[in-house]
């Protein structure tokens, strides 16, 4: 007996990141093959887009999938779920501003106002090993982001967002996009609206040659960074999905997302759990945020620039289904790499810029409810 | 001929087989009750009737037009009316409104653009839905929002907004269900003055109180296959009927 | 109402035909008013003079269009006689005798353009219809000021632009009532041909990404003619969504284009970001045809430069100014700027700063405040002491010809503000261009 | 309470609302809010929301795309102004017109999806137009740039009655000027008329059979009513008063520009609508008038007009007051419009006009209970 039946999905969904893990090995096999035919570079270059379609969709998988399990579990429409991802990479150029802390000794060259070349305290008081922790601002700041990401989520959760389960989803909007600009603007107080460089670790500063490792020749390389970022998505997916699927709390939850009234019958306080859901998806987007400041330099309005984006991922994936929006992640992250193909571009000009719309309309008609949706979510 | 035939209508579920060779001829002006335990498929030939289900073999003909492959909006201007099981009404709008939805509906056809005409202003329609919420009993409640009354009331309410259009044929899918005594029997009643107008109706019932008080005709339906039909008499004594109801899941 | 009661005759059709097509037509008589003694917002008998700056306060410039009002705010300072002066001191020829403009006090109001077209133009309509400003001014975008610089021309109130550099400001959507001081895409190419050839040789193939919209196009343009005037390839040139955010997908596939010069026709957040994931793939240190991979970055700015961080180090591209130059002018504008503010303007500040001084002098010049003299004055106007040498304000198409400056990511900065190092002043003389090749027409003096 | 519905009391809103809107110009002043461009944009953005509400409130269908009908309207009429003629009459009936069909072919397969599904489809319909608008249309959008009119431009229509002027010509109605209070007048005129048409709408029987889809599509379909057409003429109406209303932005103002279309534009109407109160006649017109006037006018508070609003204060308190006000005007005025919606939204689910009902029913109360108070010593007289 399935009391469960998200269990099939889940299923579904394993064994599409594990293809993606293996992705990398199906490569070479295929390499030889194309090779034969198109030359080097042709395959040279669909491996790239490969890479870059995974790194993308390992990016907007990350945030569709908070964002899918606030829709799925609370039935919020969250607007401000773009600002989390921005407060996580705001999290990443704290721990760097303090950490870079500095004395500033003045270039007495400049008279009319102060410039000061900054050194910061932890270097002149711990010398290289100073220099090393700024230099690792970026991952210490995961540590950081953790607990700030949670409990902003709860505080959201708890002082907001629980008065709106009941309203109706245009209300959620409005009330949630307000919160989004409210934390933006504090931001944009705070940090100015110039985008604040966050480099990542000098170690993982280049590129690996993955060419070599793969058998592509060694023009392929891939940004370290990037490598990481995939690894990272992938691992907090997976993450996800055990917590879900592993624990009785992630069971709950899962059941809750079936037939919340159901759970509530049982007299399982579901109300709680659903904050610690919001708490949860906070801390993946905020996680998701960090990790992408050395590819995307933060700014103050960096979630708006992914909201629409996110949300069409998730819609695409199939509303409250975490596979599906996973899947979708992917999926646009893939498409929109290869439609940039300047050999896709001169057959289709400007495909580039409408891929992503085109296909969720396309998979929107074709299938109604999205790659994985249920019917009745979010229908009304 | 009947007023509707339902030919060897088959339909499945996965492997589940909810309907099975079923055969019904329901005669112009008959009230026909449709019994059976739970889980029989009853709801499932209703389904069927007014598009929202299609079977996967047979025919259904209503009036010597086939009910199969048209929208349910075509089924019902072709003259079958439905009360639902939950009274599927405009819980938003006024109960004068829901009556007047039907009642243009059946006036002016399935879609017709009148974006001038006041809704306040047209006498004709209200007095037609004032007088059918009258005879419901909830003329005065008309201003009120429909999602505010009770559960017997969204009943009765759905049952004008069938009548208001004078079906050739009125499906009623539990009428009363859920309610009181006193209600059920206020249901009966109307449900008969309407027999007097002579609109063919096919009832599915539990409350076998309600069934032999208004049925000119029942068949039972077990499984999905009709194991009987017949006059109330008939049905009443026919031991099928007590074996399906006593051996069956309902009990 | 005859024409009613006599009933619809075939004739009475086609002249009715005939008038309402003449009404449809009736337009353009009654809308030129007549200026002369009276335009527009005249200041008349008031005591002071207004002046509408319309910077970007929210979006990805609110930055640049702070340091913008800061300079607009030092530029009124400067005009009234208060503060140190700042360019009134070095400004050659001066009219303005430090006492406001034509005896009238300025003052100013401010607007957010939000670097959208409809929202600098509601802003600016709002300075001209509500607040009666005789002159506005602002920018951090080429779309945005040539939407503000044609509604200059339709209210007859001057535009005096900011921060914008496609060629189209001052080439096909030249307006009689806008003027640049800023340099263009064209200049750019020019000014960097030079030292791409000293620096990287005659022999390059070149990969273009470019924002794909209007600036982006002329600007690759530009640098096109300029590096293929040279010798060098082009082995592609490829456009990217604004506000693309990951550029991977257009960066991979200049790792096997067998291109080894990678030009970003980028600007702002495009810039920051495609620039630091180049590097990021490892384009700055790879070796291409036996030669050291290299990426160029038209135009530059060290607000966008600070977003970028490390990744601009040795990276080359064109300025309009920069706060290190040394000559009086410069000195005397980052004086003022940075004991006003604690920090050294930017060249969007610099330019809205002469702008406005420019706008000033030219009235005092004209001893009047109706635009069309004070065109008249702008048009072909002479001046020096201003931070970029000789400076003419060519009369056929409204824009400034003067020494482009060439920089490079500062390899080892001095400070958090050393971020560009001039590597060269390329004179005036080998920026200019014929006023033809771009088209446009200035329009009439009275709008 | 809302008084009862009747022809008499809907011809006195009728009338209140023209007169308020006409009088714009005087009630306006004291607020800083009656020059022509800002009233033009209230007329203009009062139509937009007007027709977004008779898909949003009546249907219940959420739209994220009206912007691209907004930005069709007013590409359309610039190309009007570039090759027929400056009147802009033809402008208008082309672009309502050409807003219409592109409203239908979107709303034809947009609808046939329904709940976040629709609203998504709309949304990536209006990204497409927008993205391809700034790139590659730009031969029909002028791109960034937006869509200007040039001198050279043909204009077949004026070119037959009238000689080339010095300069380009500006927009007209029969020769009055569309820019300033002409132009203003002829917005408010039209935002009359709007008005006066979706309120025939709402209160028709095809305003009933919206309201119908809105509260259930499958008690609609058994009762003989074809649900998706009722929903797709909703769809091209509110798509034309989308169009009208970019139509009047070109007409006011002749440039077209891509972010017209942006998603943050389909965003802003949607947030007019429940600002003012979803469903309500008068709410997206109030809804559309604040977020304008936030946009235009609170935004141009600087310090320096601050430091006089406030030199009434103490020079230390002074300070204290204008770097806190200073906060949420100028460059901070998104965070007090935020703020806003997050209190509306939070404390009156209705919008603005939920908020007046409430105070007039609080008034309300307290005059009955007054004249109760009173009524009884005057039956003792």
């Amino acid at each position: 007996m399935t009391v469960f039946a998200g269990s099939v999905k889940t299923d579904r969904l394993w064994g599409l990141i594990l293809s993606d893990v293996l992705t990398g090995s199906l490569g070479v096999f295929a390499a030889d093959l194309t090779n034969a035919f198109f030359g080097w570079s042709v395959m040279d270059t669909l491996a790239l887009q490969l890479l870059n379609g995974l790194d993308k969709g390992g990016a907007y998988a990350l945030i569709a999938l908070g964002l899918t399990l606030i829709f799925g579990t609370l039935g919020v429409v969250n607007f401000a779920h773009g600002a989390l991802f921005m407060l996580g990479a705001f999290c990443a150029v704290s721990v760097q501003k303090l950490l870079t802390i500095s004395v500033k000794v003045k270039d007495e060259s400049i008279t009319f106002f102060e410039a000061y070349k900054e050194v910061p305290y932890l270097e002149t008081w711990f010398g290289e090993t100073g220099t090393v922790i700024i230099d690792y601002s970026v991952p210490i700041s995961i540590l950081l982001a953790i607990p700030v990401m949670l409990v902003i989520g709860l505080a959201m959760e708890r002082g907001l967002i629980q008065r709106f389960y009941k309203r109706t989803h245009a209300e959620q909007i409005l009330v949630t996009f307000g919160l989004a600009i409210v934390i933006q603007e504090l931001v944009k107080a705070n940090f100015g609206a110039n985008p604040i460089p966050t480099p990542a670790p000098e170690i993982v500063a280049g590129s690996a040659s993955i060419g070599d490792w793969l058998g592509l020749g060694s023009a392929v390389v891939y940004p370290w960074w990037r490598l990481i970022y995939l690894a990272f998505a992938a691992v907090v997916i997976l993450g996800v999905f055990s917590f879900l699927q592993f624990t009785t709390f992630g069971m709950v939850v899962r059941a809750g997302m079936q037939d919340r009234e159901t759970v509530g019958l049982l007299g399982i306080d579901i109300q709680r759990r659903f904050s610690v859901v919001f708490g949860l998806a906070a801390v993946v987007a905020g996680l998701a945020g960090v990790m992408y400041t050395p590819i995307l330099p933060p700014d103050y309005h960096m979630g708006m620039d992914f909201l629409v984006l996110s949300f069409v991922v998730v819609v695409v994936g199939g509303m409250g289904s975490l596979g599906g929006a996973v899947a979708a992640g992917f999926l646009l992250g893939i498409l929109q790499s290869f439609a940039s193909m300047n050999e896709v571009k001169s057959i289709l000009p400007g495909i580039d810029q409408i891929i992503i719309y085109l296909v969720a309309v396309v998979i929107l008609l074709v299938r109604p409810r999205g790659l994985l949706g249920r019917k009745g979510v979010m229908e009304n | 001929m009947g007023i509707l035939q339902v030919q060897d209508v088959n339909k499945s579920f996965g492997g589940l087989k909810a309907l099975h060779n079923v055969n019904l001829d329901v005669e112009e002006g008959a009230v026909h009750a449709i019994i059976g335990p739970n889980g029989a498929g009853k709801s499932t030939l209703l389904n069927c009737f007014v598009g929202r289900l299609k079977p996967d073999t047979g025919s259904v003909m209503f009036d010597g037009t086939s009910l199969l492959g048209i929208a349910p909006h075509e089924i019902n201007q072709a003259g079958v009316a439905r009360v639902f099981q939950t009274p599927e009404i405009f819980g938003d709008l006024s109960l004068i409104e829901n009556v007047m939805i039907p009642t243009l509906a059946k006036r002016d056809g399935a879609y017709t653009v009148n974006a001038w005409g006041r809704v306040d202003q047209a006498a004709e329609i209200r007095d037609k839905a004032e007088h059918i919420l009258e005879d419901v009993g909830l003329a005065e409640k008309r201003e009120m929002h429909a999602n505010s009354l009770s559960r017997g009331d969204k009943r009765r309410l759905e049952l004008a907004m069938c009548l208001v259009q004078e079906p050739k044929l009125l499906l009623l899918d539990e009428p009363t269900a859920g309610m009181s005594r006193a209600d059920t029997n206020n249901t009966i009643d109307l449900l008969k003055r309407i027999g007097e107008r002579g609109i063919t109706k096919i009832v599915i019932e539990h409350d076998m109180h309600v069934v032999f008080s208004l049925a000119s005709k029942i068949s039972v339906l077990a499984q999905g296959t009709v194991i009987a039909e017949g006059a109330p008499e008939d049905i009443k004594g026919d031991p099928r009927v007590q074996e399906a109801y006593l051996g069956g899941a309902h009990l | 109402m005859d024409e009613i009661k006599k009933g619809v005759s075939r004739r009475g059709v086609l002249k009715g035909g005939t008038a309402l097509a003449a009404g449809l037509a009736a337009p353009t008589f009654f809308m030129r008013h007549a200026f002369g003694a009276d335009f527009r917002n005249n200041p008349g008998d008031s005591s002071s003079v207004t002046f509408g700056f319309n910077v970007p306060q929210t979006g990805a410039y609110a930055d640049e269009g702070a340091d913008e009002l800061r300079a607009y705010k030092l530029a009124i300072k400067h005009i009234n006689g208060e503060g140190d002066g700042g360019l009134l001191n070095t400004m050659q020829p001066l009219s303005l005798k430090g006492d406001g403009i034509l005896g009238k006090k300025a003052a100013y109001v401010t607007g957010d353009t939000q670097t959208k077209s409809d929202a600098a133009r509601a802003s600016a309509k709002r300075m001209i219809e509500k607040d009666g400003v005789i002159m506005y001014s602002g920018g951090s975008s080429s779309g945005v000021a040539i939407a503000q610089q044609s509604l200059a021309q339709e209210m007859g109130i001057v535009f005096m632009n900011g921060l914008t550099h496609s060629n189209d400001t001052t080439g096909k959507d030249k307006r009689r009532y806008g003027f640049r001081h800023f340099f263009n895409a064209y200049m750019s190419g020019a000014a960097l041909g030079p030292v791409l050839e000293a620096e990287m040789g005659k022999e390059r193939s070149a990969y273009h990404l470019t924002a794909d919209y209007t600036w982006g196009w002329t600007q690759e343009e530009s640098i096109k003619n300029t590096t293929e005037g040279l010798g060098w390839q082009t082995a592609n040139a490829v456009k990217t969504p604004l506000g693309a955010g990951d550029f991977s997908q257009y960066i991979t596939p200049v790792l096997n284009s067998g291109a080894d010069v990678l030009i970003l026709n980028h600007y702002g957040k495009d810039m920051i970001n495609s620039l630091t994931q180049a590097v990021q793939f490892g384009l700055r240190d790879k070796q291409v045809n036996g030669k050291d991979f290299q990426i160029v970055v038209p135009l530059y700015s060290r607000l966008m430069a600070q977003g970028a961080g490390e990744n601009i180090k040795g990276i080359f591209g064109t300025t309009n100014w920069n706060w290190s130059l040394q000559d009086a002018g410069s000195q005397a504008f980052v004086k003022s700027f940075g004991q006003e503010y604690g920090f050294p303007p930017s060249q969007a500040a610099h330019t809205c700063y002469v702008q406005t001084l420019l706008y000033a002098n030219a009235c005092q010049m004209a001893g009047t405040f109706y635009p069309p003299e004070v065109i008249k004055a702008l048009e072909g106007f002479e001046f020096d002491g201003m931070g970029n040498g000789k400076t003419l304000y060519r009369a056929e198409d409204h824009q400034c010809f003067k020494d482009v400056l060439v920089v490079k990511g500062n390899d080892n900065p001095s400070s958090q503000f050393d971020l560009l190092e001039v590597v060269q002043e390329v004179p005036r003389s080998q920026v200019e261009y014929d006023a033809s090749i771009f088209g446009g027409e200035l329009g009439p003096y009275e709008a | 309470m809302m008084s009862k519905i009747t022809p008499r009391n809907d011809n006195v809103m009728m009338g209140l609302f023209a007169v308020a809107v006409l009088t714009m110009p005087i009630w306006l002043m004291p607020i800083g809010a009656s020059y022509p461009d800002l009233m033009q944009k209230f007329a203009i953005f009062g139509i937009f929301a007007i027709g977004f509400n008779i898909l949003f409130g009546l249907t219940g269908y959420l739209s994220f795309g009206h912007a691209a009908f907004l930005g069709v309207g007013s590409y359309t009429a610039v190309w009007s102004f570039k090759l027929l003629s400056m009147n802009v009459l033809p402008a208008v009936v082309f672009a309502v017109l050409v807003a219409g069909a592109f409203s239908f072919l979107i709303g034809f397969i947009s609808l046939r999806r329904s709940g976040i599904y629709f609203s998504i489809l709309t949304l990536a319909f209006a990204q497409m137009s927008y993205n391809l608008a700034y790139s590659v249309l730009t031969p029909i959008t002028n791109g960034e740039t937006g869509l200007q009119l040039a001198k050279s431009d043909p204009r077949v229509v004026d070119a037959l009655f009238v000689e080339a002027g010095a300069g380009i010509p500006s927009t007209n109605f029969f020769g009055i000027a569309m820019s300033g209070y002409g132009g203003f007048y002829f917005c408010a005129i039209l935002l009359i008329v709007g008005f006066y048409l979706s309120l025939r709408i709402t209160r028709s029987p095809f305003g009933m059979m919206l309201k119908a889809i809105k509260s259930n599509q499958n008690r609609m379909s058994y009762t003989g009513l074809n649900t998706r057409p009722y929903a797709l003429t909703a769809f091209v109406i509110s798509g034309m008063y989308a169009g009208l209303a970019g139509s009047l932005l070109a007409v006011t103002d002749p440039l077209a520009g891509a972010e017209r279309m942006q998603w943050t534009a389909s965003g802003e109407v949607v947030l007019m609508t429940i600002l003012g109160g979803v469903g309500t006649l008068i709410g997206p017109v109030l809804g559309a008038g604040i977020i304008k006037y936030f946009e235009n006018i609170f935004s141009a508070f600087n310090e320096s007009i601050l430091t006089s609003i406030f030199s009434f204060l103490p020079d230390g308190l002074q300070d204290v007051v204008v770097s806190v006000v200073g906060l949420f005007v100028g460059e901070g005025w998104h965070l007090t419009l935020g703020l806003l919606f997050m209190i509306i939204v939070i404390y009156l689910p209705g919008g603005l006009v939920e908020g007046a009902q409430r105070i007039r029913t609080y008034a309300t109360k307290k005059r009955e209970k007054k004249s109760a108070a009173s009524h009884q010593p005057q039956i003792a007289e």
